[in-house]
């Protein structure tokens, strides 16, 4: 019984997600791109850098990036935690 | 410990892949990659190492407390330089276009890159890359203590 | 159909790796299936931002051409590191289940179901 | 000049003092307990001053990173590029319970955690967490909403397997964290699916470009199935008793607003990303039915536990059921007249829900972590007569219990019954389900009570330490503050954070200008 709900549950995600694959915009074409666009033109002038995506990850998007380093840091003491040693 | 042939290759490679790292880390601005990518070339050259001369040896090269020490201080000063720009707005690239340090001004459109450009990206790069070999070789080193202690029992 | 041939890749990588955390029992196996569907979600999002004849978003001597969209290399390069991250700390958690349970198998391991 | 910058404050302050405590903890152990409480002190006093300023001067809008702070559009630009915090009345009021709750944690830690190794570790994760936390709740960008998701889950699973001893803790924590990381995985399948079609990651700016199409409604189906695994909704429910039951007591008080933060996340999607575009009436009864199953299978499975943690967490999950039946109200109601008749009511007593149920269902895990440190049992037929030595736990039991059923003097009972008679207009038949779950969750915990608090002395047991106390005692007295003084309590800071959510509009001029 429970194997045949979890079919049943993973066959729906399955048809969501290739549907989206097929309804998605055709490969190779965006359809919008004006925040994109925004960025490749501007981030030389603005951030001064020659790398558009390392302006976008440590500039634009630089929040993100200190949520990236937090997660990391967070994984990295979480590994700790668990192999800690018991008697201090 | 593995055989010496992957002992001596480890030797004479780990040098290259821990400058490669860095030039990643240094370059982040200019050419594809940065601190993330080049911490963890890093990171990989230390799981090299660990590979070859099995934990008990690596374990006294590098010490886990000054590996967390490092990714602290990593940490902290990537969210120091956020703290910076706080005259501003959190985050501002304050050294960008400001003649200092990283400070200036890129060519705009074609033109082969300088390393002296993008304000505190660099020192991000840096910080982020500090924290990520920091990091990732301590969870290296964590996992092989944690399956060696598995075996002794 | 035919022009979107990558994305339905992309879906089915997440397919196969939903499939393989619902009916495997292994528990290093329901890792590498999380890990699958990572990676088909950040392939996916890679995908999103390509563009036919352009060149990778990094200004350098080569002629100035379209280029790709950079944000989604930028989202992709944080959600792989999200991912790793996340794969470290659920193999650690396997390598404690296994010292307690001496076995990795999943439906040996459900003492909280007791 | 600290006003202007206190979104990103709340955030950053937290993070900045984690990434100190492994630092601060090799000096010495009692300075680092004294740092992470003072740390929590001081963003709580920033989360209020963020809630005064908010409520004062409307919606407070941060720009990342750019020349000034409320430079939301680049000069000559139709949409926002950096990300941009946005604060309104809902994210402070979820702000405001998370900041509570996790102050409340750190000082109940200070003697509950006393003897663990790997403290440091403990308080950094403790942090992370509460920072995460800020982060979803002030966000208004949706890819930082998922590394903020993503922050949480991996802190509350280092948490969750905190006592390293026990296989069962790794066992709920590798549950938890498999089942976290899908859900956000697939949140993150939904942002690039929105990304894809509108090229825009802001909320506000999503917000005003959605269309509902095909893609938009299988996003949305992804958003809602992700974020109703992170807030223990119940067909994805399975890791609810098992984390919340093997944390530590203080985790699992943070764990109550972690949930609860997952749930403002989907609110946050149906109603300020999607909101009227979407087929109200589907996703509402949607809602509704989540709701009435969580209500429904978390009292009946809590009636056959024998562990007291456990049997609090399956109480969790119907609570999570009467949030679900408010807002799914409100949400079923939003483009008819009849929102303004008893939607907004409907909605207006669910959000007063999220934060009562914080108050008391934390202060029962605590009462819970209390009990264990004190005896060491967790099995319920262990442990009787435990009011002979515990009285404070006892009395803060007696509160948090009639709280959860919904008993008059407390606030679980001012929220319930603004539930009980907006739902009646709704549809008598959900009024006369959720009443029923309050009756049987009443039996539940009085037979608890029964058995462990009263009856013949069975064992030798610890007094609590003061600390312990003092948490418990703090979080007694919002309790019966909040049920003594309910209208305060909605005028001030809840019918507020409800209109936040109802006026799409004020979200997206916020950002995009009028």
């Amino acid at each position: 019984m429970r194997k045949y709900v979890l079919l049943a549950a993973l066959l729906i995600v399955s048809g969501f997600m290739l549907l989206s694959a097929v309804d998605m915009h055709p490969f190779g074409s965006p359809e919008k791109e004006d925040m994109d666009k925004y960025f490749i033109d501007n981030a030389q002038e603005e951030v001064s850098a020659n790398n558009v995506v390392t302006s976008i990850v440590f500039d634009y998007r630089g929040f993100d990036t200190l949520g990236e380093a937090t997660v990391l840091f967070t994984a990295v003491v979480g590994v700790s935690l668990i192999f800690r040693r018991l008697i201090k | 410990m593995m055989s010496k042939i992957v002992r001596t290759i480890t030797n004479i490679l780990y040098s290259s892949i821990l400058i490669f790292g860095f030039y990643i880390i240094m370059h982040g601005h200019l050419t594809p990659g940065g601190g993330f990518q080049g911490g963890a070339v890093v990171a990989s050259g230390i799981a090299l190492v660990l590979i070859a001369y099995g934990y008990d040896t690596v374990r006294n090269w590098f010490k886990k407390s000054n590996l967390s020490f490092l990714e602290s201080i990593g940490a902290l000063a990537f969210i120091g330089i956020a703290f910076l720009g706080i005259g501003t707005t959190f985050f501002y690239n304050f050294l960008a276009n400001s003649g200092g340090l990283f400070g200036d001004p890129t060519v705009i459109g074609i033109n082969p890159g300088n390393l002296d450009t993008s304000g505190v990206l660099p020192l991000m790069n840096w910080a982020v890359g500090l924290k990520v070999l920091a990091g990732l070789g301590s969870v290296v080193l964590l996992m092989a203590y944690g399956i060696r202690k598995g075996d002794e029992e | 159909m035919i022009d979107n041939l990558p994305f339905i890749a992309c879906a089915i990588l997440v397919i196969l790796g939903l499939y393989t955390l619902t009916f495997k029992r292994n528990l290093i196996k329901i890792v590498i299936g999380l890990n699958l569907v990572e990676s088909g979600v950040n392939l996916f999002l890679i995908t999103l931002g390509y563009k036919s004849n352009a060149v990778a978003p990094i200004y350098t001597m080569a002629a100035k051409e379209e280029m790709v969209l950079p944000t989604p290399q930028a989202l992709t390069l944080t959600s792989i590191v999200i991912g790793l991250a996340t794969t470290a700390l659920i193999l650690s958690f396997t390598i404690l289940i296994y010292k307690h349970y001496k076995t990795i198998d999943a439906s040996k391991v459900r003492r909280l179901r007791e | 000049m600290i006003n202007e910058h206190l979104p990103a404050l709340v955030i950053g302050l937290p993070l900045l003092a984690a990434f100190a405590t492994p630092l601060v903890s090799k000096i010495n152990d009692k300075l680092r307990n004294i740092f992470v409480i003072g740390i929590l002190g001081i963003t709580l006093y920033l989360v209020y001053s963020l809630l005064c300023n908010v409520l004062n001067d409307g919606i407070f809008v941060y720009v990342m990173g750019a020349r000034s702070t409320g430079l939301t559009l680049p000069s000559g630009y139709k949409m926002p590029v950096r990300i941009i915090l946005e604060a309104d009345a809902m994210s402070v009021f979820m702000a405001i319970t998370t900041a509570v709750i996790s102050l409340i944690g750190a000082i109940y830690s200070w003697a509950f955690m006393d003897k663990e190794t790997g403290k440091d570790k403990f308080y950094t994760l403790l942090l992370i967490l509460t920072a995460g936390m800020f982060g979803m709740e002030l966000t208004g960008d949706m890819f930082n909403f998922f590394v903020f998701l993503e922050i949480t889950s991996i802190a509350a699973c280092g948490l969750v397997g905190f006592r390293i001893t026990r296989g069962e803790s790794s066992e709920a924590a590798f549950k938890t964290m498999v089942l976290y990381t899908l859900g956000a995985l697939f949140v993150l399948f939904a942002v690039g699916i929105l990304y894809g079609e509108y090229d825009a990651l802001n909320i506000a700016t999503l917000a005003s470009r959605i269309q509902y199409t095909m893609l938009d409604k299988i996003a949305l189906g992804l958003l809602l199935t992700g974020l109703a695994m992170k807030a223990g909704a119940v067909p994805m429910h399975m890791w609810v008793p098992d984390a919340y039951a093997e944390a530590p007591a203080p985790v699992s008080l943070v764990l109550v607003v972690n949930t609860q933060a997952g749930l403002y996340g989907l609110f946050r999607v149906l109603f300020s990303l999607y909101g009227a575009s979407l087929s109200t009436q589907t996703v509402g009864w949607i809602l509704i039915i989540l709701g009435v199953l969580s209500m429904f299978v978390g009292v009946t499975m809590a009636l056959i536990q024998d562990k007291l943690k456990r049997l609090i967490a399956y109480g969790a999950v119907s609570q999570i059921g009467y949030m679900l039946l408010g807002v799914g109200v409100g949400l079923a109601t939003l483009n008819t007249p009849a929102l303004q008749e008893y939607g907004m009511r409907a909605m207006e007593g669910s959000i007063f829900h999220v934060i009562n149920d914080a108050m008391y269902k934390g202060l029962l895990f605590l009462t819970a972590g209390a009990v264990i440190y004190c005896t060491g049992k967790r099995n319920l037929n262990e442990i009787s007569g435990l009011a002979h030595d515990m009285k404070f736990t006892s009395i803060f039991f007696i509160i948090g219990a009639g709280a959860i059923a919904g008993l008059p003097p407390f606030n679980g009972f001012a929220s319930k019954l603004i539930i009980y008679e907006s739902v009646y207009k709704f549809n008598p038949m959900l009024s006369v389900i959720a009443i029923l779950v309050s009756i049987l969750t009443l039996a539940i915990f009085v037979k608890i009570f029964q058995s462990a608090f009263l009856g013949p002395k069975l064992l030798d047991v610890k007094k609590e330490p003061r600390s312990m106390v003092l948490a418990m005692l703090v979080l007694s007295i919002i309790v019966i503050a909040f049920g003594l003084f309910p209208d305060v309590v909605v005028d001030k800071i809840v019918s507020p954070a409800v209109n936040a959510l109802i006026n799409r509009m004020d979200y997206i001029t916020a950002v995009l200008g009028g």
